[in-house]
């Protein structure tokens, strides 16, 4: 995909840390930077732990980040003090979450739950509008008018989730942060989830960063991806290569470890183990994300620049042959 | 042929719940040879768990077993008392769970718990019961083992938990292992470990395998034989090469269709939602969801056509006269990959 | 009751009390629980036997003067404290200049009001030793006193008059009379098993009183039972020899053969706050015809028949069985039925009238009362016949704790109040000098100086004439009935179920309750 | 904690001061003289904020003053001689209550939705409703008098305690098996009985082995609540049976005014319930594996 | 198998595309939240009878405010004093107006020369009061402490919960601590404080309970409201800009709902309890109001000879008591979303 094009979001040396000054401090999120840039859909992967929704929510300040700046179209979104501002932030920025039976609340209907942000920003002069307003989003992730009176309680999982794609919709977002929306739910609808993703980016332009632990499903949807280990961004690169020739140890061991519904595959695979030890810190050498090829980040210290390089290199050799 | 240890015929279950009868299973037939591992994929409330429940005695209590047998050897499960299934359990039978966060008991060490099932089922002390736990949890590669023996769950991580599951169902080498999605909750990198594990010590122990996911990438890589399940049936099984590279119902299919997979660049997916068995339709369960149904789909359950020795398939698609559909371009491509696999066979003999 | 009481075979009594028994100091004593345990283990000069009549204690000859105001008494040769010292005059001036001796701080030093300079002492105003009693000798004791007091020798059986050793209470210190075996006794029983705030105890009988012969019980056992129901229970199941009973209990019990009747020497009467700072109810409590007319509104008969145990309709300020002159009992001398008398038309009348005078169309006003169950149903019944009676009468009910019911009567926070007086001893003075203009048990401030006059010559020009003493008395109960100063309601009296085998326990109404010293057991 | 005692004591010492009378109220036969010494016996003559510093002083070295009601005795006196008959009835009616109600909340939850469990909850919530001096009263009518088989009252030995703890413990033991059979119910459910079921353990060692003892911990939560309610019905029972406790005096020193008496008592049902609540997370940290090891809130 | 198979080729025709594929229609009838809870309620006929004992309680009690005036609660009438029940054309011993006296049933009514015509229900108290009449008045008093008790529940217990949840931090571990110093005086003793400082009677009570009752709602709702505030739903409300107090009113509240009720079907018996305690060792109630706890206190002293008297207010406490009791556990189970599927 071509690159140049406009940074809606850059994230700065973002720090999350819960707990401060408590003995069991955890540091969710250390010192992290990436950019997105509209349109694309940025892929964030890592195992269960790995701070990939605490980056997440930092973002949609949903916590108050320990220390790092956010840019949203070049705003400072920590700058944003009155309430006009916030407002107009939480408007272009909107979350899908993950858990379709957490994520709506079971005491208010769908046309409520969906009509919450209309409510909040006043999209709507009438009620009559409003209700209109509801029944295109229904239909635009693929549900039917009649649901809008329902109860969350009434729907399974996959419809839940677009309802929650809807409530996000309803403000006509730029940007959408979505924390793993299909994990819960089967395969044959994850599917269902993933294509209304894609169409909607299609037809509204839509930016996103998609989050989930599934690599092989991230690498689709994805232009590029970011691998979080431990708090801290490993890898930052396009999608394809992360995942067909990965250069950090750890994204290896990832993409070795994913399953493929192909039994000859599978037949010959054979799991990379990655040692954490790497990443350990306590010698007290600076890593940073240092760029490897164009667009292509490894998290490394200056000095085994030059080892990634190498790996790269090989890798294109191993495709012209 | 292999030894058949297991066969389950016309296996029917029902529950009374206030909203009603829920026909979670509904005639399901299968078998399992000695040392194989037999795979039954399908969606979230398939009946997978029910299934196998059912193999263990361990039905809820409003369950109600409507009809079918479950030979073991043979004796049939399903004629058995309690008394006589406590027995068979954990020890010619034993089970994994799905969730190794919750399955184990919070307040007893982890030694006790492994070597629970010895001191029942073999009457050895508690002793020498714990120095077999201890080769066990070595066995599924608990470092330390020694000291760890007396922690309490909550001192592991998950994938050490479900390791202590496997010790747990593996003590009393048991001929048939249940394994019900025993990785969902793990890591991939977790699963992948935890996979291999299995793989080995199925070797070691010589045991037979039920595993049931929902993740067709897993089962490509630990089934021999696959089932595949919807609403209560199974509406596929044969080798894992035919359910994979030769599958034949259109369930399979969209289900292949929707993984996304090395190279492709679309995902198919399955639109509607599984029937509601309370009420469940009369023909084909998936005919509401399938794009080539017919309209015997919604009036007739199509029976089992065999395609191979091995591998049958409850879809009308494959009855006599039944018009020719053309799969979607993924499963094309699979069919000329077991194509050339075919041909490569026919080569290597 | 039914019983049998081989468990306690011998001569033994269970005795039921209704609260514990607070402290053995005969100086700092103030309620009647204490004062019967001391009775009954301690002996003065006198004894009180049946019907308040002076029975010989430690004084084997008294001499009075002719003015009546020097006794010399001759005690008894050996008798003996408990732990086996002779009990001597000294002694007795011991106790007696403890008790008056301000810092001991006795709540009943004002008995002692008539002794030669004891009101003095008590205001701190002299030394202790200036006391009106001097030991002559061991066995010699003699008491100057101010002015002749014709009761001289019934107060002498009260316990604050009892002798105490000096070698006792200092030898146990701040502990003496705080638990049974921190006291030395020289009466007919010794107390034991009490820890000072048990529920159970028992009177052991003493091997080295000087009357021992005349003992026949080896103890009475007490047992603290604050539920009337579970004492009752107790009795019921032999575990006790008497229970007292609850008014609802009395009425049920009233016909058996084991229902006893104790007089209470305690007449309860209504106070009108003459003194309130709220002007309409000063006014309105200082308007004859309102008091009379809510003392007549009262059906003290049936108000009796609601508080049941043995409550009777009052004859006066002064109960009747409480004191007599020469056979006739005081209340008869001269029957009063004025402020007594239950009118409803007569009170309709006079009400409207008495809001008439202060200018008032209706008046409401409270009555305040203890929050104890028989307080509660009192207030209860006199609102109810009051408001039922007096067009226009509102009354509100407040019933309060004891102690708080007795800082409201101090500060003058209240309407009306029903206060209860017990004779300390069998004379009516006890129970008239409470209406003195001076008293301070004269909460509502009603004062009349006719009354007062008659008190003070029945203290001084005839103190020595009994018969013009008691005139004086009666007049001054007329005066104070006529005026309506305050509104007897009941004479107080207690119901008990006693087992009939108990026999001449001897009982008063005033003083001290119970003598155990001749009683036993029939067989 | 000592915080909250501090709280509690300045708390209560204040309201009293509030409290209209005192305990020397129309004692006009008193003299000033007279009165002014025993204020100053008392120290009720000094500013409110010295006798305030005093009574926390004093408390520190566990004196309360001297109680009104009973002449020179001190209250710590008064707790100690009455505590041991409350602390007997009350430790009595806990174990009674606690250990039937585990074995009925274990029978009912095991049977659960039969018969017996039906015949539990109904049992549980009557015994629940019944208030306890309704029940004092009862059983000493009918079963003391009536039957004879206990005595009335008094204080003399186990058989006069029998029928005061099963009065007093009721309300606990009904509490107690509901709480059991709810949270055996869900242990019932869970995974890990799921597990050991499928290890073949028959029914009794499932529930001896595991269920029994994760219902159990839960339990612990209940001790503080069962020790409120332990001392507050512990007030009528003492009164209705005649025991000499702590409770029944309390009731007595209110309705005397008897102020060093209702202080030390309160500071005593204060300090014990606090103790209460500080055991209750000790003894959880002894019998929860998660707590004790983590030190942490187990998860 | 297939062999016989003879199949029409006409069912080979592709199924028309039903629309209901697409458009995902539910058949279930759709049922509110609270539906749903009725539903399981009417299931639970220990509930279902409870409800209905405790409505008829709640209009009979306040109902009679109209029939039973202040002066009917303190007119005596000693010569109908202690009779026990009569009714009219029933003839069983002890609803008849006799009474065993002595091992003997004897008609009181006769005895104390009752005019034939007058009868009580449920006898008469030791002031001739009709008892009826004034358990229907304490089972008033009773209800109006639940009520109010209910009410600081809600009004403080909810709020300080939410609150002390929901800002969490140095507010929650404040607001913590207060409980905890409040909850570690037993309330008995908060409540004997405040009668001292206050009068005896309702308004002294009702303060009492207000001080004191809250603790375990404020409690409960705390821990609910930790949870509830990372739920996603929530979370999805706040970033779209939902302010805290809408959001408290629109997700919290609502969700509290199931803790909130049932909690209070625990208040409720527990005040109810409570006044009867303190009315019972007699610092509670005060004439000429009276309550179920004046009553069994009254009742208890003559227990002996009038059974009845304690009888009967023994019998409308417990039954108020098991009612709230098993409507609680009923709503408990009804809202419980583990029994929901
Ligand atoms: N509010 C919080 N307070 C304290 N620690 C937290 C909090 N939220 C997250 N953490 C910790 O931060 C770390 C990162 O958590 P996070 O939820 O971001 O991981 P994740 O990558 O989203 O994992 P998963 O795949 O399981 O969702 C974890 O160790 C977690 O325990
Ligand atoms: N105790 C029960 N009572 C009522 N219905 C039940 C019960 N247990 C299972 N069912 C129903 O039986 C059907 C099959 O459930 P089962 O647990 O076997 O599904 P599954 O294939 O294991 O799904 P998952 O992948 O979610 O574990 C479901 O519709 C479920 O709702
Ligand atoms: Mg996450
Ligand atoms: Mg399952």
């Amino acid at each position: 995909m071509p690159n140049p094009r406009k940074k809606l979001l850059e994230v700065k040396h973002l720090k999350q840390y819960f707990g401060v000054g408590k003995p069991d401090m955890v540091k969710a999120v250390d010192d992290i930077s990436f950019d997105i840039y509209e349109g694309e859909t940025f892929g964030l992967v890592g195992e269960s732990g790995s701070g990939k929704t605490t980056t997440g929510r930092s973002i949609i300040r949903l916590y108050e980040p320990t220390d790092g700046t956010i840019v949203f179209e070049g705003q400072d979104v920590s700058k944003f003090k009155s309430k006009k501002e916030k407002l107009a932030f939480t408007r272009d920025m909107q979350m899908i979450f993950q858990d379709p039976y957490a994520s709506l609340n079971p005491r208010m209907t769908v046309r409520d739950i969906i009509a919450e942000g209309i409510d909040i920003h006043g999209l709507a002069k009438s009620k009559a509008e409003r209700n209109q307003r509801v029944e295109e989003l229904l239909e635009t992730v693929g549900l039917n008018k009649d649901h809008a009176s329902r109860y969350p309680h009434e729907f399974s999982g996959g419809q839940r989730q677009r309802i929650g794609i809807a409530r996000a919709l309803a403000v006509e977002p730029k940007f959408i942060i979505a924390d793993e929306p299909i994990s819960a739910l089967d395969v044959s609808i994850q599917a269902q989830v993933v294509n209304l993703l894609k169409d909607l980016q299609k037809e509204q332009g839509l930016t996103y960063l998609f989050i989930a632990h599934d690599l092989s499903m991230v690498k689709f949807i994805s232009d590029r991806i970011g691998v979080m280990h431990y708090g801290k961004l490993l890898e930052v690169g396009p999608a394809d290569e992360v995942y067909n020739e990965p250069l950090h140890d750890y994204t290896a061991s990832l993409v070795s470890a994913v399953p493929v519904p192909d039994p000859e595959f599978e037949r010959n695979r054979r799991q990379i183990p990655y040692d954490a030890s790497i990443e350990d810190e306590s010698d007290g050498v600076p890593r940073r994300l240092h760029e490897i090829t164009p667009g292509h980040y490894v998290r490394c210290k200056e000095s085994e620049i030059p080892m990634y390089q190498k790996r790269a290199e090989e890798y294109l050799e191993n495709k012209a042959k | 042929m292999a030894e058949r240890i297991l066969d389950v015929k016309n296996l029917k279950i029902d529950f009374h719940t206030y909203a009603g009868e829920v026909k979670a299973i509904r005639d399901v037939s299968f078998h399992l040879d000695k040392g194989e591992t037999l795979a039954i994929v399908g969606e979230s409330g398939s009946g997978k768990s029910v299934t196998t429940r059912a193999l263990m005695g361990l039905l809820a209590n409003n369950a109600e077993i409507k009809g079918g047998s479950i030979m073991f050897h043979d004796q049939d499960l399903l004629k058995k008392t309690e008394k006589e299934m406590q027995n068979i359990r954990g020890k010619d039978i034993a089970m994994i769970f799905q969730d190794p966060m919750t399955s184990l008991d919070p307040t007893m060490k982890i030694g006790m718990q492994i070597a629970e099932p010895l001191i029942k089922h073999k009457k050895i002390e508690k002793k020498k019961a714990l120095a077999q736990a201890l080769e066990i949890m070595k066995l599924v590669g608990i470092k330390d083992a020694e000291e760890r023996i007396n922690n309490y769950p909550h001192q592991f991580s998950g994938g050490q938990r479900q390791r202590i599951v496997i010790a747990i169902a593996l003590v009393c080498y048991p001929e048939i292992l249940i394994a019900d999605e025993p990785t969902t909750a793990l890591d991939v990198t977790i699963q992948a470990q935890i996979l291999d594990l299995m793989k080995e010590l199925q070797e070691k122990i010589e045991t037979s395998i039920i595993f049931i996911t929902h993740d067709l990438g897993v089962v490509a890589g630990m089934a021999d034989r696959v089932a595949v399940m919807y609403a209560g049936e199974i509406l596929e099984y044969g080798t894992v090469d035919e359910i994979f590279y030769n599958p034949q119902h259109p369930y399979t299919w969209g289900l292949l269709n929707s993984m996304p997979t090395l190279d492709s660049e679309e995902l198919e997916s399955i639109p509607g939602t599984p029937p509601d068995l309370l009420d469940p339709p009369k023909g084909d369960p998936f005919a509401p969801r399938n794009p080539y149904a017919m309209k015997i789909d919604a009036e007739e359950k199509p029976p089992y056509f065999q395609v191979s020795e091995t591998h049958y398939a409850a879809t009308w698609l494959l009855a006599p006269g039944a018009p020719a559909v053309t799969p979607p371009p993924e499963i094309q491509r699979r069919y000329k990959l077991y194509a050339e696999m075919m041909e490569q066979q026919k080569i290597g003999k | 009751g039914s019983k049998d009481n081989d468990k306690t075979a011998g001569n033994v009594v269970n005795w039921d009390e209704s609260g514990e028994l607070p402290g053995m100091d005969l100086s700092k004593a103030t309620d009647q629980i204490s004062f019967t345990m001391l009775g009954n283990t301690m002996e003065g000069l006198y004894r009180i036997g049946k019907d308040s009549k002076v029975e010989p204690g430690l004084a084997k000859k008294t001499e009075v003067s002719k003015d009546g105001k020097v006794y010399t008494f001759t005690l008894r040769k050996g008798t003996k404290w408990s732990n086996g010292d002779k009990v001597t005059a000294q002694d007795f001036v011991y106790s007696w200049r403890r008790t008056v001796d301000p810092k001991t701080a006795s709540q009943y030093a004002y008995f002692f009001n008539g002794i030669k300079n004891a009101d003095k002492i008590i205001e701190g105003k002299l030394p202790v030793d200036q006391l009106g009693i001097k030991a002559d000798g061991e066995d010699k004791l003699v008491v100057t006193l101010e002015r002749p007091i014709p009761y001289f020798k019934l107060l002498m059986g009260f316990p604050v008059f009892f002798p105490q050793s000096k070698a006792a209470v200092d030898k146990f210190g701040d502990k003496y009379g705080t638990a049974s075996k921190y006291m030395v006794y020289n009466g007919p029983f010794k107390l034991e098993g009490w820890t000072g705030t048990n529920l159970s105890w028992k009177l052991q009988k003493n091997d080295k009183y000087w009357d021992k012969k005349a003992v026949k019980l080896d103890a009475v056992n007490y047992k603290v039972n604050k539920s009337s129901t579970t004492a009752y229970n107790q009795y019921k199941s032999g575990e006790l020899d008497a229970s007292p009973l609850s008014n609802e209990q009395a009425k049920q019990l009233k016909n058996q053969k084991d229902f006893v009747e104790r007089e209470g020497a305690a007449v309860a009467y209504l106070q009108f706050n003459q003194d309130s700072k709220d002007a309409t109810m000063k006014a309105a409590m200082s308007n004859k015809k309102i008091r009379q007319a809510i003392s007549m509104s009262i059906n003290r008969k049936s108000l009796s028949k609601v508080i049941g145990s043995g409550a009777r309709v009052p004859k006066g300020m002064v109960p009747d069985k409480l004191a007599n002159l020469n056979g006739k009992d005081f209340v008869e001398m001269d029957p009063v039925v004025n402020g007594i008398k239950h009118d409803d038309k007569e009170a309709k009348k006079l009400w409207s009238e008495g809001l008439k005078e202060i200018g008032q169309k209706e008046l409401t006003f409270s009555i305040l009362g203890d929050d104890t169950d028989g307080s509660k149903k009192i207030t209860e019944t006199l609102q109810s016949q009051i408001e039922s009676t007096l067009p226009g009468a509102h009354v509100t009910v407040q019933n309060v704790p004891f102690k708080t019911r007795l800082q409201r009567c101090d500060t003058g926070n209240f309407d009306t109040v029903i206060s209860i007086w017990g004779a300390d001893y069998a004379d009516p003075i006890s129970c008239l000098e409470i209406m003195e203009s001076t008293n301070g048990q004269n909460a509502g401030h009603w004062a009349n100086s006719e009354f007062d006059k008659y008190i003070n010559l029945s203290r001084t020009v005839d103190a020595n004439n009994p018969t013009k003493r008691w005139d004086d008395l009666v007049k001054a109960q007329k005066v104070l009935l006529d005026d309506q100063g305050v509104a007897p309601i009941y004479q107080q009296a207690s119901a008990w179920v006693v087992n009939p085998k108990v026999k001449d326990l001897v009982y008063n109404a005033a003083g001290l309750n119970y003598n155990w010293k001749n009683a036993y057991i029939e067989k | 904690m000592i915080l909250t005692l501090f709280l509690v004591a300045t708390l209560t010492f204040f309201l009293m001061k509030l409290m209209p009378g005192t305990p020397f109220t129309n004692q006009q036969k008193m003299t000033a003289e007279q009165i002014q010494i025993v204020n100053e016996q008392y120290g009720l003559n000094k500013p409110i904020w010295q006798q305030y510093l005093l009574y926390l002083a004093g408390m520190v070295h566990g004196d309360f003053g001297t109680s009104f009601q009973f002449s020179n005795q001190p209250v710590s006196y008064l707790i100690a001689s009455r505590i041991g008959a409350s602390a007997q009835l009350g430790v009595q009616a806990m174990i009674f209550g606690v250990f039937f109600g585990i074995i009925i909340g274990s029978v009912a939850a095991i049977n659960r939705n039969t018969w017996i469990d039906t015949t539990a909850t109904v049992l549980s919530i009557i015994g629940k409703s019944v208030p306890n001096f309704v029940l004092a009263v009862l059983l000493q009518y009918y079963i003391a008098l009536k039957l004879g088989w206990l005595p009335v009252a008094d204080w003399n030995g186990f058989v006069y305690t029998i029928l005061p703890t099963i009065a007093l413990g009721v309300g606990p033991l009904a509490e107690t098996s509901r709480f059991v059979r709810t949270g055996m119910v869900d242990v019932l459910n869970s995974d890990y009985i799921e597990l050991a079921r499928a290890k073949g353990l028959s029914k009794f060692g499932i529930v001896y082995h595991h269920a029994l003892r994760n219902s159990l911990i839960p339990l612990v939560t209940l001790i503080g609540p069962y020790t409120v309610a332990l001392m507050t019905g512990s007030m009528v029972i003492e009164n209705i049976f005649s025991i000499p406790g702590i409770g029944e005096q309390f009731v007595k020193s209110i309705t005397t005014n008897d102020y060093p008496t209702i202080m030390g008592v309160t500071m005593l049902f204060s300090t014990g319930l606090v103790l209460v609540i500080l055991l209750t997370d000790i003894i959880y940290g002894i019998i929860d594996p998660r707590i004790r090891l983590t030190g942490g809130s187990g998860e | 198998m297939e062999e016989k198979l003879k199949l029409d080729p006409a069912s080979f025709e592709p199924l028309p595309k039903a629309d209901d594929l697409d458009n995902e229609k539910i058949a279930a009838p759709s049922l509110t939240f609270l539906q749903d809870a009725w539903l399981r309620l009417k299931k639970n006929k220990g509930a279902v009878i409870s409800l209905f004992i405790l409505i008829v309680m709640f209009v009979v009690a306040f109902g009679s405010t109209f029939f039973i005036s202040h002066d009917d609660l303190i007119r005596s009438a000693p010569q109908y004093a202690n009779l026990p029940t009569k009714i009219p054309g029933i003839d069983i011993n002890g609803l008849n107006g006799k009474l065993k006296v002595a091992g003997e049933w004897v008609d009181i009514y006769e005895r104390n020369g009752v005019p034939s015509d007058v009868h009580f229900i449920l006898g008469t108290d030791y002031l001739g009061r009709s008892l009826a009449q004034r358990i229907i008045y304490g089972t008033k008093i009773s209800l109006i402490v639940a009520v109010a008790a209910t009410f600081f529940d809600l009004l403080i217990g909810v709020t300080y919960g939410i609150v002390s949840g929901w800002k969490g931090g140095k507010v929650d571990t404040f607001m913590q601590r207060v409980i905890e110093v409040i909850s570690s005086v037993p309330n008995l003793v908060i409540v004997v404080l405040m009668l001292l400082v206050l009068k005896p009677g309702m308004t002294s009570i009702i303060c009492a309970l207000a001080i004191s009752s809250w603790t375990t709602m404020a409690r409960m709702i705390r821990a609910e409201t930790l949870s509830l505030k990372n739920q996603e739903y929530v979370l999805a409300a706040r970033t779209l800009g939902e302010s805290p107090h809408k959001i408290a009113w629109k997700h919290l509240v609502p969700n509290l709902s199931s803790i909130i009720i049932i909690q209070t079907m625990y208040t409720i018996p527990g005040a109810i309890f409570f006044e009867a305690f303190l009315s019972f060792i007699g610092i509670g109630i005060s004439a000429p109001q009276t309550s179920l706890g004046v009553l069994l206190n009254d009742g208890q002293k003559s227990f002996q000879f009038l059974t009845y008297q304690m009888w009967y207010p023994a019998i409308v406490l417990c039954v108020l008591m098991i009612s709230f009791n098993l409507l609680g556990d009923g709503l408990r189970d009804a809202f419980d979303p583990k029994t929901r599927r």
